[in-house]
């Protein structure tokens, strides 16, 4: 393969990678919030549909996406709903909305099946898509791809730079130190988990009005994005750019197998494609072992100086949930 | 007490009502007349024998998976892992099969051992999520459905290749077993007495095990209170893993019917997603083994009536998915609201 | 069960009870011929399904008969239900002939004829029922029908050689098995025949990518949307789909209108090029209509026989909705000349050209035709791996 | 600031924790708040920092205005800040997170000019905290003092601090108090809430004691002791007989033991402990006698040492092991660690027992509950979810799934909220498992209990142990003292 065609390659997977990308990133805001939103496989699928059905009778893209997002942000509400002011198992909700939403999404988007519809095109940046490298990688795609790129920067600088942010990190940390701190707490996490919704819910316009246009019903070949990115944002330690990262390495993966199908042709394409799931688990497994109470006993019985050593290397791997993750937080 | 399981019953009705009147509304929305649309439903589950019959063909996995999960939610345990659990009991099971395909031991021996081949498939795939768990600390629910992916990435690549037809890949799976290898069926109908008595056997086994033994009492301590349970002596860890590994086998003896008595071969999705509507079916019965039966059966009614809706209203099947979708949800939404209102209720 | 003791209550009930069926009743004065139809997808999918579907409205309109279909029949949309299962459910309606119109439901539909004698059963795609098949039964009420594609995607192949700048040519390709491997060949043929046949300077490249399953599933298989915009980024300016739904079309648009060149050939439906007109290079397609006109008729007015169809197109009219199997629409991205060059070669075809002729090699170099040799119809059928000079896996092992 | 309670009362559910609070705190002092555990102390700051709502009725004025506090945000508005009990802030977070967090910052808090800030503060007050270093790796005495500084950065004008001194040094103590004393002269008001007298009486301008949800008093210099813990305690009761089993061999035996926790370190205790005795532990909260109860459980693994019981090494040794060897413990947090919700009595009581075959006699589990709801005279049905009972009732239950028989029962605040009759049932109760040789360890914020129920006493201050005291030598107000960190210097040699 000639370095072009590698670059090209891989600004694809860029590309490929934008629905996962707003999935986690949507995922990440509310789980900092404290809130899981299980729901997204159904969400994706709901508002590509959606978006999809709108953008083709009003013939207005833009519509499409902003359908997508208010879809998103319903599921969002009501998963919000049950658990925040019913006290319900956010798990148990947000599971069954994913179900639900998808087969909604087959029983209605039926007349849309295979019309063509509009779609993103690419639109390279004048000066910047010239330059050698980065101007192939990065500046010859599609306007959903720029905002995926964007969404990422925001959602990081927002967590992490603003003062908004900050408080969200104590939120999902410990809500009852927030509310000292003058948070609204239950209010933020409506907040959040709506707005994650609404990214979640960009997710579907993202495949059914770019990536993978149209809308083909059982066969679009969209279900199952909602549970891999949702694994993704536990991988991504619900740091943005960690996350995003593993959804670009999700989507290298999948690539991989294909452009070494020729050559590894004892192995069916089926199994290159699942390879990141096993190593998906086996990350999960090192962030999460530091958590585990057999490896703090164990420690314990350590003498001092090992002790030190290994509790540091755990710290390192480690990437321990918002300790207030699906805990209800209620004042008195 | 009573008081508050009256007004449980009153609330879910109300759940129910609520349920059937948005799915009403949707389908008003696409102008299907929703009485026909139920109307179909019904008689294309319970209308006649034939039908009936292929709903228990259904009913009998499902309630396999309901049983299992019961026994992982009362350890407060979330095993949305119990789709793949599933799949692997299949492929032990076809494992099994094909390893006897030539021997000549009397069937029902082989069978038998294909059965249990089955249990232990799904029991080895549960201890996974369950070692994830204990020791790893990864949360059930992810290590589950990391694991869900395998299991099928794991039938494609046996069905296509080593396990593949001669000649031909294809996705009507591996090549069909003997007729002996399946599970006797009962005349002109495809239900198999031997599945629908396992499948009763089994949830009513489990009924007694948390209702009535040590066993159930400790695993339901360590589900509610796992401290406290620690501090009154019962070995926490040890119960999670029982509970997974019991899930686990069930689960895998639900793959080994849908190999033995429905399809006689390992296929593509094999699981046919009954593990998650097992969830589904668990969370609508609030973990009650006691409703188990009719709604796992109701639930079967469903998916095998809604194929009326395709052929006589060419409407999409999906609308059953979407029907105990609803109901799962308003249930969940009805029972906060319920606890809203006591608790109001003792404030004031 | 067997349609002795079902099919009389389902008959009495069907017309006072299903909507349509009364319509029908009205409709037709006689009582109708109701025939079933098992679609594996959707039934407007755009592609394979839909072609057997549109079939069937063709035969309803040509004779009273009423279709009743079940499309999505496989396990995934219809958990824990078989295809014999769902062919009763049409049985019950009262159908009188079921269709089963995939590979996948070939176990099943030998299963439901055997169970069912007094149903008539056309199996799409199979060999049951082909005496000199190598699953060779004898089952009197089943009959297996199917189009010589291989025509239609030689001249797909050639469209795609005649039009590509490059040389290479991409096959998107499903699972792989008799049935794939020898339409895949097909098309090198009518590339590689093609290709001579114009001069071209380039020399001829012709690669397949199994995606793994006849569509995509995500996590399981090859998403066709990647494989074809990597064969359209690595040269690979034409890309020939072999699969369901001709996604290779959106691709192709959307990387033409991005600036690089794509062309695309589409699959099994007669109006798949609509999705992407201006990269299409033409599709070839199924006609099941008259094959399932004649095979119902006949088994209306008891006349039927249990065989195995193969039809040909009628070269002297190929895309005749009334009489030719298998046709080849072209598209608007194919030039004049390429068009000019393209009937050449089908008038070849017709005066009786068949590329099927030795010497042909096996991929792994091993003679399959002498210099001369005609093959035979099993020898097309069941093509044991992919022909020399093609590149891409010949099976998944 | 001036700030002023009137008629405060506070429910939760039954419990009556603020009892018409009528309190006028001056501008420019330091008020301590002085109260036994449960007083009510903490729930009536939360409620002067909004955190909680009062029950309806209730009024507070700042400055002569009454003031509606719906939340923090409100108290943050009027100038209030509130070092709770137990920090409220971000252990995985880096300190100068944890400072900017909730600072009416620009939009894009600028870390540079904060990180300066921090570091003014912090050298003004002579605290030594690295802005990036993590907070769960500071100190509780640390983790205040970032707690002070943020607060002191909000301006805040009325300082509450909810018992700031338990858990740390007397150093940082010191450090804390002098930082305290700052305040008055920049016209801020302190509420300083506590148990322990010395540092009242060390730092206070006023105090007001409370008990039971009641404000029964209050003080200014010059102070004394005796009438602070008279005040505090309430007058006492009469017990009746104190009663004492004959003692035997011994059971339990720490050799140079040293245990810590986050918290705090307690190094090489010594201590026998024999047959029919029973050790009762004096100290406030978190003053070491949890960490010392839970490692003669199991719990908690001792950093060096050897715990032996009958002679055998257990040291090191799991929870269920020692449970094996006839170690019982029974934790305050019923519902939290002893009991669990949604199981009824019956239930816990068929736990408890030793399993007989896999099925439970249900007939045989229901008589034996009937048996032990009424010998135990627990106020509730076999059938009565747990969480349903009282508090009191709870605690019965308790004590109910003691098995038997048992060589070491151990007790966290056995009698926590019980009325007083069924207090002197419960001791009843369990001074007949002495006579059957099992031995006692208990705690309890209550010193009458301790004195009329043990042997022996051992008094914990921040990680100090006394060395056992005879019970019959001592009295509530030398133990109210030595808890309150007085006099130890007396004690130090005496051997009981
Ligand atoms: N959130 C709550 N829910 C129910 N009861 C509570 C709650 N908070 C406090 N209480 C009860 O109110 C009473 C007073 O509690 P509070 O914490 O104010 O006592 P305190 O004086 O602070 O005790 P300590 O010295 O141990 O902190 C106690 O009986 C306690 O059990
Ligand atoms: N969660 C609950 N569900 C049902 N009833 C409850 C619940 N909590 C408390 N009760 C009832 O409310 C009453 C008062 O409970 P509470 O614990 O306040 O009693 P108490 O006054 O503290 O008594 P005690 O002195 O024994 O602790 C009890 O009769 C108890 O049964
Ligand atoms: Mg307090
Ligand atoms: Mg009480």
């Amino acid at each position: 393969m000639t370095q072009e065609t590698i670059l090209i390659g891989l600004a694809g997977i860029l590309a490929a990678s934008a629905p996962i990308v707003f999935a986690v990133l949507g995922e990440t805001l509310s789980e900092r919030a404290g809130v899981i939103n299980l729901s997204m496989n159904g969400t994706i699928l709901l508002s590509a549909m959606g978006g999809f059905a709108v953008a083709y009778t009003t013939n207005n893209i833009v519509l499409g996406f902003l359908a997508g997002m208010l879809i998103g942000a319903l599921v969002a509400l009501i998963v919000a709903f049950a658990s925040i002011t019913l006290n319900q198992s956010q798990v148990a909700v947000g599971f069954v909305l994913a179900l639900t939403c998808r087969d909604l999404s087959y029983f209605l988007g039926n007349p849309y099946m295979g019309v063509p519809g509009p779609r993103l095109q690419a639109i390279p940046i004048p000066v910047l898509s010239d330059i050698p490298i980065l101007g192939a990688l990065f500046f010859r795609q599609d306007a959903i791809t720029y905002t995926s790129f964007m969404a990422i920067i925001l959602t990081w600088v927002w967590i992490y730079r603003t003062r908004p942010g900050l408080m969200l990190q104590g939120i999902g940390e410990k809500p009852a130190a927030a509310y000292i701190r003058g948070a609204n707490v239950n209010l933020m996490r409506y907040v959040y988990t709506v707005i994650g919704g609404a990214l979640i819910g960009l997710a579907g316009p993202a495949f059914s009005l770019a990536s993978r246009a149209g809308w083909m019903g059982t066969i679009s070949g969209l279900d199952g994005f909602g549970w891999i990115a949702l694994s993704i944002t536990i991988f991504g330690g619900w740091n943005p750019a960690r996350a995003a990262f593993g959804a670009y390495l999700f989507g290298f993966l999948q690539w991989l197998g294909l452009v070494l199908q020729p050559v590894l042709t004892q192995v069916p394409s089926q199994v290159l494609q699942v390879a990141p799931f096993p190593l998906m688990i086996l990350t999960l497994l090192l962030v999460n072992i530091g958590n585990a109470e057999w490896v703090e006993r164990t420690l314990a019985a350590m003498p001092e100086s090992t002790r030190k050593f290994f509790a540091k290397l755990l710290r390192a791997m480690r990437a321990s949930p918002p300790a207030a993750l699906g805990v209800p937080f209620e004042r008195d | 007490m009573l008081k508050s399981r009256f007004s449980g019953l009153l609330f879910q009705i109300i759940a129910l009502a609520l349920s059937f009147g948005v799915v009403s509304l949707i389908l008003i929305s696409i102008d299907a007349s929703p009485t026909e649309a139920f109307r179909n439903m019904f008689k294309g589950s319970f209308g006649e024998m034939r039908k009936f019959a292929e709903v228990l063909v259904a009913f009998v996995p499902l309630l396999l998976v309901t049983a299992g999960l019961l026994v992982t939610f009362s350890a407060g345990l979330w095993n949305i892992g119990v789709e793949g659990q599933v799949v692997l009991g299949a492929i032990a099971t076809t494992w099994v099969y094909r390893y006897f395909l030539e021997s000549d031991l009397p069937p029902a021996l082989i069978i038998t051992l294909a059965i249990f081949g089955g249990m232990i498939g799904g029991a080895i795939w549960a201890a996974f999520t369950g070692i994830l768990k204990v020791f790893g600390g990864v949360n059930e629910i992810f290590g589950g459905l990391g694991l869900n992916f395998v299991a099928t990435a794991l039938t494609i690549y046996l069905i296509f290749g080593p396990w593949k037809r001669p000649g031909v890949a294809s996705m009507s799976g591996t090549v069909p077993f003997p007729d002996e290898f399946s599970l006797p069926l009962l005349a002109n109908l495809r239900i198999s007495p031997w599945a629908l008595g396992i499948a009763l056997i089994a949830i009513i086994i489990v009924f007694f095990l948390l209702q009535g033994t040590y066993f159930g009492l400790k695993l339901k301590a360590v589900g509610k209170n796992f401290r406290a349970a620690y501090l009154l002596g019962i070995p926490t860890w040890q119960y999670a893993m029982y509970s997974f590994l019991i899930c686990g086998a069930l689960a895998g003896l639900a793959g080994a019917m849908q190999v033995a008595a429905v399809y006689h071969r390992l296929i593509p999705s094999i699981s046919s997603g009954y593990g998650y509507l097992g969830l589904m079916v668990a969370m609508l019965i609030n973990y009650q083994a006691i409703w188990a039966i009719p709604v796992a059966l109701f639930f079967a009614a469903l998916n095998i009536g809604s194929i009326q809706l395709p052929i006589v209203m060419k409407l999409d099947s999906s609308l059953s998915g979407v029907l105990q979708g609803v109901l799962v949800l308003f249930a969940l939404l009805v029972e906060g609201a319920r606890q809203k209102f006591i608790k109001k209720g003792q404030n004031t | 069960g067997t349609p002795a003791t079902e099919a009389p209550p389902a008959e009495t009930e069907a017309p006072a009870t299903d909507a349509p069926a009364t319509e029908a009743a009205t409709e037709a004065p006689a009582e109708p011929f109701v025939f079933g139809m098992l679609l594996v997808g959707p039934y407007n999918d755009g592609g394979w399904s839909q072609a057997h579907y549109e079939a069937g409205q063709y035969v309803e309109e040509k004779t009273g008969a009423k279709m009743i279909y079940l499309d999505k029949v496989n396990p995934a949309d219809r958990p824990g239900t078989t295809p014999d299962q769902l062919a009763e459910e049409l049985v019950a309606q009262g159908a009188k002939l079921v269709i089963f119109n995939s590979d996948d439901m070939k176990d099943a539909s030998t299963t439901f004829a055997k169970a069912n004698p007094d149903v008539f059963v056309i199996m799409a795609s199979g060999d049951q029922v082909w005496p000199d098949g190598k699953a060779y039964e004898e089952i009197p009420n089943l009959m297996n029908i199917m189009g010589r594609m291989e025509y239609g995607k030689m001249i797909a192949g050639c469209a795609a050689a005649l039009s590509s700048t490059t040389g290479k040519i991409g096959y998107l390709g499903p699972l792989i098995n008799d049935e794939t491997r020898r339409l895949t060949a097909s098309a090198y043929l009518g590339a590689k025949y093609c290709h001579e046949k114009a001069a071209k300077t380039t020399d001829l490249e012709f690669k397949v990518t199994w995606i793994g399953f006849w569509f995509h599933i995500p996590g399981f298989t090859t998403d066709p949307v990647d494989v074809s915009k990597d064969f359209y980024t690595t040269g690979f300016d034409v890309v020939i789909s072999g699969i369901d739904n001709s996604v290779n079309l959106p691709e192709a648009q959307k990387l033409t209108a991005e600036g690089t060149p794509s062309l695309a050939v589409a699959y099994d439906y007669i109006n798949a090029c609509d999705v992407a007109p201006e990269v299409c290079l033409g599709v070839p397609f199924f006609n099941w209509g008259p094959d399932y006109l004649a095979a119902i008729q006949s088994a209306a007015d008891g006349s039927w026989e249990s065989q195995f169809i193969w039809s040909g197109p009628d070269w002297t009219d190929l895309n005749n909705h009334d009489t030719s199997a298998i046709g080849f629409v072209k598209g608007d991205a194919l030039s004049a000349e390429n068009a000019a060059i393209l009937d050449e070669f089908i008038a070849e075809l017709a005066g009786g050209l068949d590329l099927w002729t030795g010497p042909i090699n096996l991929q792994d170099g091993t003679p399959y035709l002498a210099d001369g040799e005609v093959a035979s119809d099993q020898q097309v059928w069941y093509l044991p791996q992919l022909l020399e000079g093609m590149q891409g896996l010949s099976a998944s092992e | 600031m001036n700030v002023e309670f009137k008629n405060v009362n506070k429910h939760f559910g039954n419990v009556h924790a603020n009892k018409n609070i009528n309190l006028t705190i001056p501008s420019g002092s330091i008020q301590g708040i002085l109260g036994e555990n449960g007083a009510g102390k903490s729930t009536l700051m939360k409620v002067l920092s909004g955190f909680i709502h009062a029950d309806s009725g209730s009024e507070i004025l700042l400055d002569g205005k009454s003031v509606i506090m719906n939340s923090p945000a409100d108290a943050i508005k009027h100038g209030i800040g509130m070092l709770h009990q137990d920090p409220l802030d971000f252990p995985p977070m880096k300190i100068l997170d944890n400072f900017l967090l909730g600072m009416p910052s620009s939009f894009f808090p600028n870390r540079k000019e904060a990180t300066q800030d921090f570091n003014l503060l912090a050298t003004e007050y002579g605290f030594s905290l690295d802005p990036e270093n993590y907070v769960d790796s500071l100190t509780v005495g640390e983790r205040q003092q970032l707690e002070i500084m943020r607060l002191l950065f909000l301006g805040v004008r009325l300082f509450i601090l909810d018992e700031p001194t338990t858990g740390i040094s007397t150093a940082q103590k010191e450090k804390l108090f002098a930082t305290l004393r700052k305040f008055p002269e920049q016209a801020m008001t302190v509420i300083f809430v506590s148990h322990k007298l010395e540092d009242v009486e060390s730092l206070c301008d006023r105090v007001a004691v409370l008990r039971a949800g009641e404000l029964v008093g209050e003080l200014t210099p010059p102070y004394q002791t005796k009438k602070f813990v008279e005040m505090m305690f309430g007058k006492e009761v009469t017990l009746g007989e104190r009663q004492s089993a004959p003692v035997g061999e011994t059971v339990l035996s720490l050799n140079d033991v040293s245990l810590e926790d986050a918290r705090l370190k307690i190094k090489n205790i010594n201590v026998e402990i024999r047959e029919g005795e029973v050790i009762g532990l004096a100290g406030m909260e978190g003053s070491g006698q949890n960490l010392f109860m839970r490692a003669c459980a199991g719990l908690v693994r001792p950093v060096g040492g050897k715990i032996q019981l009958k002679g055998q090494d257990l040291s090191g040794k799991s929870y269920h092991v020692f449970k094996k060897n006839g170690v019982s413990f029974l934790p305050a947090a019923r519902l939290e660690e002893a009991l669990v919700p949604g199981l009824t009595l019956t239930d816990h009581f068929v736990l408890a027992e030793e399993p007989r075959g896999i099925f439970i006699d249900r007939v045989a589990g229901q008589t034996l509950a009937e048996e032990r709801i009424k010998s135990f005279n627990i106020r509730g049905a076999p059938l009565s979810p747990v969480e349903s009972l009282s508090g009191g009732n709870q605690q019965r239950a308790e004590l109910a799934l003691l098995q038997n028989p048992l060589s070491l029962i151990l007790l966290e605040h056995p009698t926590r909220g019980l009325d007083i009759e069924s207090v002197i049932y419960i001791w009843g109760k369990l001074k007949e498992r002495c006579k059957q040789n099992a031995s006692i360890i208990f705690m309890s914020s209550d010193l009458e209990e301790i004195l009329q129920y043990s042997d022996r006493v051992l008094v914990f201050f921040s990680g100090k142990i006394s060395q056992p005291m005879n019970a019959n030598k001592t009295s509530v107000e030398e133990l109210g003292e030595l808890i309150g960190g007085k006099g130890w210097a007396e004690i130090g040699g005496e051997h009981a």
